[in-house]
């Protein structure tokens, strides 16, 4: 069962991934990449951290995505924006250079597996005696995360800021 | 001695900053407040400079007022500011020529006033920090911070034509030297590392290592091409011509006078005492070029139909004496050489201020222009003679004391060195003369030049304090001499101490220069 | 004694009065200031010398050391004079005669604009001369040295609008400097070798330390000589002399007549005891004297311009100076010098009273006759023409007589011919100037004529004492006489070292019989009478004849006439092959090598940037391909690895 | 419980893609939707590593970056909105402006 969920989460997350890149309409691929994101936090799901899962789904598979079409939208894209040809050259050139820098990664992070080991306090235990995924992430948040905490904060306000400055009009 | 309660040192490097930083907040259109304001941190700077000549003790060798704090602990680079007899006097002129630069600029410059008095704030930091400096990192820092406004002035407040070309070709050669000497100091920096085991850039650490002889090779050669570049020594000093020319008056000034020294500085502060036995090796090469830096530098002059190219020419000429009386080893040669280092400032620096003066009212440098300039401008005659003949070695005057001491000590080690650097003396007595003949002499052959004005009170203050210092040192130099004899044997014992083995450890002997006397003869 | 220093501390106290206010001083007070700073000086100068005649001959030296000038090391120079007698002839002879000479000026220059420049550097030249003479050791010395070529220049060139003045005032300044060259180097060698520039630790070591002929001291002096050559314009650095005479009369009578010229002279009999020491330095001293002698006096025979005769004359004095000393006859070189002094002064200043006159005509050939408008002028300009001919009992008849004889008497035959002849040609060319001056028909212009007036009183009696003086000077050295050498017995302290050395190498110190010097001082005059002889016949009594004399031997007057061409012949061996090569290596070494390497070096870089530019395209997208591309690489390599 | 190593391919697997998307798409939306996939590639495997070791500190990872990726978002369109009020376009072959 679960590798079964685990294989359609994961061929719908790739494929549609895949159809981003590959289809010419932008408004399309954000809609795929919609579709993307909510499997993905499918798959969170299926490695018990539903508080990323839903975190995925709300901000990016919500937010950050209707941000994008927003955009899109406001810009009105032509889906005929580029050339199709010298398009489909530039993957039968990059796709075996990606891969091959994808597969040699790859290979160096699984050599390594073998000697890794479970190190960690946060065992499936620990976590029920928190009290769920949410309340142990919360705790660790507010203790060991708590500078970085707010200064991503700090870091919000800044793109706040920054993004009003840059998206207004310049006064002549 | 030292019983001055603050840290003079720093109060002396940073007073100039301050003033740019409160020049900043001054008005704009504000022009006399300020010209003022940069006056008066120049006059306190040398208020500073003052304290610290009055309180020196001429009877040390070592480093007097330091200041020590870490800066950069993790890799052993710390604020070390201190002076020594070789770098007193050096300082000196630089805090005195401060407020004189500042009233030689206040109807020359009217355009953006305030950013050049900025950049001349600054660079009186930066010249001040390199003096000063004792630890490595330090002194490049300073070092190349004193370029940028150098390189603004020419830039920004330039002659139109060639400023930009003069400018560049300033700032780049420059700074190809100095990335040498970069290298230098990191090798230095982990050669110790290596060697003791302590991080750090501080110059008296690196003066406690016994570097091997190929190393010192090396590191000399880096070293002294960053010095030999600024000096300028022949032959790389085509960019000197140029940057005069092409500078404002007191860039010119500030160039001549002390940016030159910081070369001729270099030499004797780093590259005597921390390669002696390099030093030794070269010596045949540095003063083959030396004086072929005074003769070539005469011949050039010569030539030179421009006021503001000759004299930079002559300070070609000049500074190989400078470079000679280093080379020779002898305690007269080294004294001497910084005497002239100091001379130099002040007749060159004079005379870059009167052909300004020049400039600023006939706008135009051409020496065929000029003619029979002691009718409309006696007073402005009388001390562009004073400056040619301090220049020209005139005994009584600064410049003879200088090149009578390097002469002499060169003559000690090779007789025919010194007949060859004394040609040098008389060609400068000819192309100077001659060129003040065509300037002052004969009949006023220009309209334009009929009605200049003479100088004005203003132009007479900030020259008196020149020629009264050429003055004293030309009559009593006893007591600028004594304050660096200490320091400056220092140096030379480093030397004198390596020199013997020095020379049998090298194939190529000093000998290969021809000597037609055996002067140690006695 | 402690008041040495006043001596040339009045004539600088002048000069900086005059220097800085004397535009605003009347002429009077300007004038009133220089010469009382000399009648001062001449005063303290005439004190010293009445408290030296005090002393017993053998401490009649005194050395007061002021303060410490340079020390560095074991170098140490201290402002210090030196004041035995021979410093005190000089003294006297520069305060004496240089008070006579501000005393003319101010008559003579009494028109010019530049009246108180004039006097401010007039006294600035006695402060340096004083100097000069006065000072302790060698490198003070160089100060005066140095001090009385700048004045020298200054003063040449004082006139500086006129252009010939100004280039003759570079010229003796650049020449001067050549001869300091050797100076310098001559210092050099003498404290490396001595370990001091004082005169009485040198003297006292060079005795001690050194045998006759030694190498180090035969350089010492040669380079010593080579500076006294440059200053005192002997064979081959005479050519600056003759263009000086561009400055004002006075100037030429107390600059390049009476005092600075004989510097060298001076400096060469201070440093006896070196000279005698090495003979081979002697010879040349005296070779080089004789040769000028003799050179320069052939040029005086054709000049027409009143105040180049003058000067030619002064280097052919100069040369028997140079003789004397040259020879061991240092008492009569310094005996020439002191009556040169006067009878060069007044010549000069008799000349420039005959300029005044005619309103700056300096061409002989254009005067005639003046005997009538100018009596004073004339009978004092006789009176120095027989001095410096050597007639009896003028003054130059004992000193130029007491060089010859000594010459002939250390067995200088050649040179003593060579120097006998020179008096005639002497002889002869300063009558040629009289005659042609003020005997014969007026050959001025009427309206210069129209104009000629005698000297005013401020010009005739500088004139009339140093008439008298060229008569009279020559008596403090009477030969042959019992008790006559006084100026010797005074001198001797001075030249003892020196005599004793030279009397232990050569055969000094045989006299002959007073036969033999009574002939041979005949002999002299006879010879300057001859010269008066031909110049009367050829230019009163037979004015045709010079003509004559000049078409037949054209050539030879043509050389002559053009000074031998030395001027032409430095001009396109030396100063335009010079100025050509440093046009050339400025040209091609400078801008093209140099330069065009560290320009090369530049386009280098740019042109390499034009090329390596077009890798930057702007697409973040290439940027990207290549990290990626790097990335595969470094892949790779680990792969291989 | 499936493997950490399938969990890695995927990973791998978008993060190509991602990669090949900034490579040859010319539409700078798209780009920018690459670049999130890139990201969210990373935060798969931070992720699937947090279960592997036991230690929940890579999820809190995984929360800054979402973080940091939105911020970049926001700014990042608004830097699109310019470039195409300015331009007019946005492809990136019309804009060329750091061409050397």
């Amino acid at each position: 069962m679960e590798l079964f969920l685990f294989v359609t989460f994961s061929a719908l997350t790739v494929g549609s991934a895949a159809a981003v890149v590959w289809h010419p309409h932008p408004v399309k691929s954000a809609l795929f990449l919609i579709l993307s994101f909510f499997s993905m936090g499918g798959l969170y799901l299926l490695l018990q951290a539903e508080f990323i899962a839903l975190m995925q789904v709300l901000v990016y598979a919500g937010a950050v995505m209707v941000l994008f079409l927003f955009v899109i939208m406001l810009l009105n894209l032509k889906p005929r924006g580029e050339d199709r040809a010298a398009f489909k050259v530039r993957v039968r050139w990059a796709v075996p250079l990606v891969l091959f820098f994808v597969g040699g990664v790859l290979t160096a992070v699984t050599g390594a597996l073998a000697r890794l080991a479970p190190a960690g306090s946060h065992g499936p235990d620990w976590v029920a005696a928190q009290g769920g995924n949410i309340r142990a992430l919360g705790r660790l948040l507010f203790t060991r995360g708590l500078l970085p905490f707010e200064v991503t904060s700090v870091l919000l306000l800044v793109a706040v800021v920054g993004v009003m400055v840059l998206a207004k009009k310049e006064r002549r | 001695m030292e019983n001055v309660f603050f840290p003079v040192l720093s109060a002396m490097v940073f007073t100039p900053l301050l003033g740019a930083l409160l020049l900043v907040f001054v008005d704009r259109e504000n022009r006399p407040l300020q010209r003022w304001v940069a006056l008066v941190t120049m006059a306190v700077v040398f208020g500073f400079a003052l304290i610290v000549y009055g309180g020196f003790d001429p009877a040390r060798a070592g480093m007097q007022f330091e200041e020590w704090t870490p800066w950069i602990p993790a890799l052993g680079i710390s604020y070390h500011l201190g002076v020594d007899g070789i770098s007193l006097l050096l300082v000196m002129l630089t805090a005195f020529l401060g407020p004189i630069c500042v009233l030689a600029c206040w109807r020359d410059i009217r355009d953006r006033v305030k950013e050049f008095l900025v950049c001349l704030l600054l660079l009186q930091t930066g010249m001040l920090g390199v003096f000063l400096a004792l630890d490595l990192v330090l002194f490049y820092l300073f070092w190349e911070v004193m370029l940028i406004p150098m390189a603004l002035l020419i830039l920004v407040w330039g002659h139109p034509a060639r400023r930009v070309y003069a400018a560049v070709k300033f700032f780049l050669y420059t700074m190809a030297g100095s990335v040498f000497m970069l290298v230098g100091i990191l090798v230095l920096y982990f050669h110790q590392a290596k060697t003791t085991g302590t991080y750090s850039f501080d110059l008296t650490d690196f003066m406690a290592l016994r570097l091997p002889f190929r190393l010192q090779l090396w590191l000399f050669a880096a070293f002294g091409v960053a010095f030999a570049i600024k000096v300028p020594m022949f032959p790389f000093h085509t960019w000197l011509p140029d940057a005069h020319t092409e500078a404002p008056t007191v860039g010119s000034v500030v160039l001549a006078a002390v940016l030159l020294k910081m070369g001729t500085y270099g030499f004797l502060r780093f590259n005597l005492p921390l390669f002696p036995e390099a030093s030794v090796f070269f010596t045949p090469l540095m003063v083959a070029l030396a004086l072929a830096g005074i003769i070539y530098g005469a011949f050039m002059c010569l030539v030179q139909k421009d006021l503001k190219r000759l004299i930079a020419y002559s300070s070609v000429s000049h500074l190989g004496f400078v470079l000679l009386g280093l080379f020779t080893f002898t305690l007269q040669g080294l004294q001497g050489s910084l005497i002239q280092m100091i001379n130099h400032g002040l007749s060159t620096g004079a005379l870059f201020l009167l052909v300004g003066m020049l400039y600023e009212r006939r706008h135009t440098r051409m020496i065929a222009d000029f003619g029979g300039l002691s009718t409309p401008v006696p007073r402005l005659a009388v001390f562009f003679m004073i400056a040619t003949l301090a220049s020209i070695g005139l005994p009584g005057l600064n410049g003879f004391v200088g090149e009578f001491l390097i002469l002499l000590g060169t003559f000690k080690v090779r007789p025919l060195w010194a007949a060859l650097g004394a040609t040098g003396v008389i060609l400068a007595a000819w192309y100077m003369l001659w060129m003040v003949q065509r300037v002052f002499f004969g009949e006023v052959h220009k309209e334009e030049n009929r009605s200049l004005l003479d100088l004005v009170p203003r132009e007479v203050g900030l020259l008196v304090p020149l020629v009264a210092c050429m003055v004293w040192i030309g009559v009593a130099p006893t007591g600028f001499l004594k304050k660096s004899e200490p320091a400056v044997d220092r140096v030379l014992a480093r030397v004198q101490q390596v020199q013997q083995t020095a020379r049998e450890k090298t194939q190529l002997k000093p000998e290969c220069l021809v000597s037609w006397y055996p002067a140690d003869r006695k | 004694m402690d008041s040495a220093w006043l001596i040339p501390a009045f004539p600088f106290a002048g000069f900086l009065i005059n220097g800085l206010w004397g535009r605003r001083l009347s002429k009077k007070r300007v004038g009133t200031v220089a010469c009382g700073a000399m009648a001062l000086a001449f005063l303290t100068a005439l004190r010293l010398f009445w408290l030296l005649l005090q002393q017993a001959p053998d401490r009649r030296i005194w050395e007061p050391v002021y303060y410490t000038w340079i020390a560095v090391g074991e170098f140490s120079v201290r402002a210090s004079f030196l004041l035995d007698p021979l410093s005190m002839v000089m003294v006297l002879v520069v305060t004496g005669v240089g008070l006579l000479i501000h005393i003319y000026s101010t008559g003579y220059m009494h028109d010019d604009p530049g009246y108180a420049r004039y006097f401010a550097y007039l006294n600035l030249f006695a402060c340096a001369m004083l100097l000069l003479v006065l000072a302790g050791n060698l490198l003070v010395l160089f100060v005066g040295w140095e001090g009385v070529g700048l004045c020298s220049y200054l003063l040449i060139g004082f006139w500086y609008e006129k252009r010939s003045a100004s280039d003759a005032g570079k010229k003796a300044f650049i020449v001067n400097r050549i001869g300091d060259f050797g100076f310098l180097l001559a210092i050099f060698l003498t404290f490396w070798t001595f370990g001091t520039l004082q005169f009485s630790e040198i003297f006292q070591a060079a005795v001690q330390r050194f045998q006759p002929g030694d190498m180090v001291l035969t350089g010492i002096t040669l380079l010593l000589f080579v500076g006294a050559v440059g200053k005192s314009a002997q064979l081959p650095l005479y050519v600056w002399l003759p263009d000086a005479m561009e400055g004002p009369t006075p100037v030429s009578a107390l600059i390049h007549a009476a005092t600075m010229v004989t510097a060298g002279v001076y400096m060469v009999a201070r440093c006896s005891v070196l000279y005698a020491l090495a003979p081979l330095s002697m010879g040349v001293v005296a070779a080089v004297g004789c040769a000028t002698a003799v050179f320069a006096a052939t040029i005086g025979l054709v000049q027409n311009d009143i105040k180049r005769v003058l000067a030619y004359s002064t280097v052919s004095q100069l040369g028997y100076m140079f003789l004397g000393c040259g020879v061991g006859a240092y008492v009569a070189g310094i005996f020439h010098l002191m009556t040169h002094a006067f009878f060069k002064a007044l010549l000069f200043l008799g000349a420039g009273s005959v300029i005044h006159a005619l309103g700056g005509e300096q061409d002989i050939r254009r005067m005639g006759g003046l005997r009538r408008w100018l009596p004073v002028t004339f009978w004092t300009f006789l009176a120095g023409s027989l001095a410096i001919a050597g007639i009896f009992p003028f003054a130059g008849f004992f000193s130029k007589d007491e060089i010859l004889f000594e010459t002939l008497m250390t067995g200088h035959g050649l040179l003593y011919t060579l120097a006998l002849g020179g008096a005639a040609l002497t002889a002869f060319y300063m009558f040629r100037l009289v005659f042609r001056t003020f005997f014969g028909e007026s050959r001025m212009d009427p309206e210069t004529a129209h104009h000629v007036h005698e000297a005013p009183g401020a010009m005739a009696v500088p004139l009339t004492i140093l008439a008298v003086l060229s008569l009279v000077g020559g008596w403090v050295q009477v030969p042959i006489l019992e008790d006559g050498k006084r100026f010797a017995r005074f001198l001797s302290p001075v030249f003892e070292s020196a005599r004793g050395i030279l009397a232990g190498t050569s055969e000094h110190g045989t006299h002959p019989s007073l036969w033999v010097e009574g002939a041979l001082m005949g002999l002299s005059v006879m010879v300057a009478l001859a010269g008066i002889g031909v110049a009367y016949r050829w230019y009163v009594a037979d004015p045709q004849r010079p003509e004559k004399v000049a078409a037949r031997f054209s050539r030879a007057y043509r050389w002559l006439l053009h000074k031998y061409y030395v001027d032409e012949l430095y001009q396109a061996v030396v100063v335009e092959p010079l100025k050509r090569l440093a046009e050339t290596v400025h040209e091609w070494v400078d801008r093209a090598v140099i330069d065009g390497a560290v320009d090369g070096a530049g386009a280098l870089f740019r042109r390499a940037g034009a090329v390596l530019r077009r890798i930057q395209t702007g697409l973040v997208q290439h940027y990207a391909l290549s990290v990626l591309a790097g990335v595969c690489l470094l892949i790779l390599a680990a792969l291989a690895v | 419980m499936v493997p950490l190593h399938y969990y890695l391919l995927v990973s791998a697997l978008l993060f190509a893609i991602g990669v090949t998307g900034v490579l040859v798409r010319r539409n700078a939306i798209v780009i920018f939707m690459s670049i999130e996939l890139m990201l969210n590639a990373a935060n798969l495997s931070f992720v699937a590593f947090s279960r592997e070791l036991q230690d929940l500190s890579g999820q809190l990872f995984v929360f800054f970056v979402m973080v940091v990726a939105a911020a970049e978002v926001t700014v990042g369109l608004a830097i699109i909105v310019t470039l195409h009020r300015n331009w007019k376009t946005i492809h990136v072959d019309a804009i060329r402006m750091l061409k050397g």
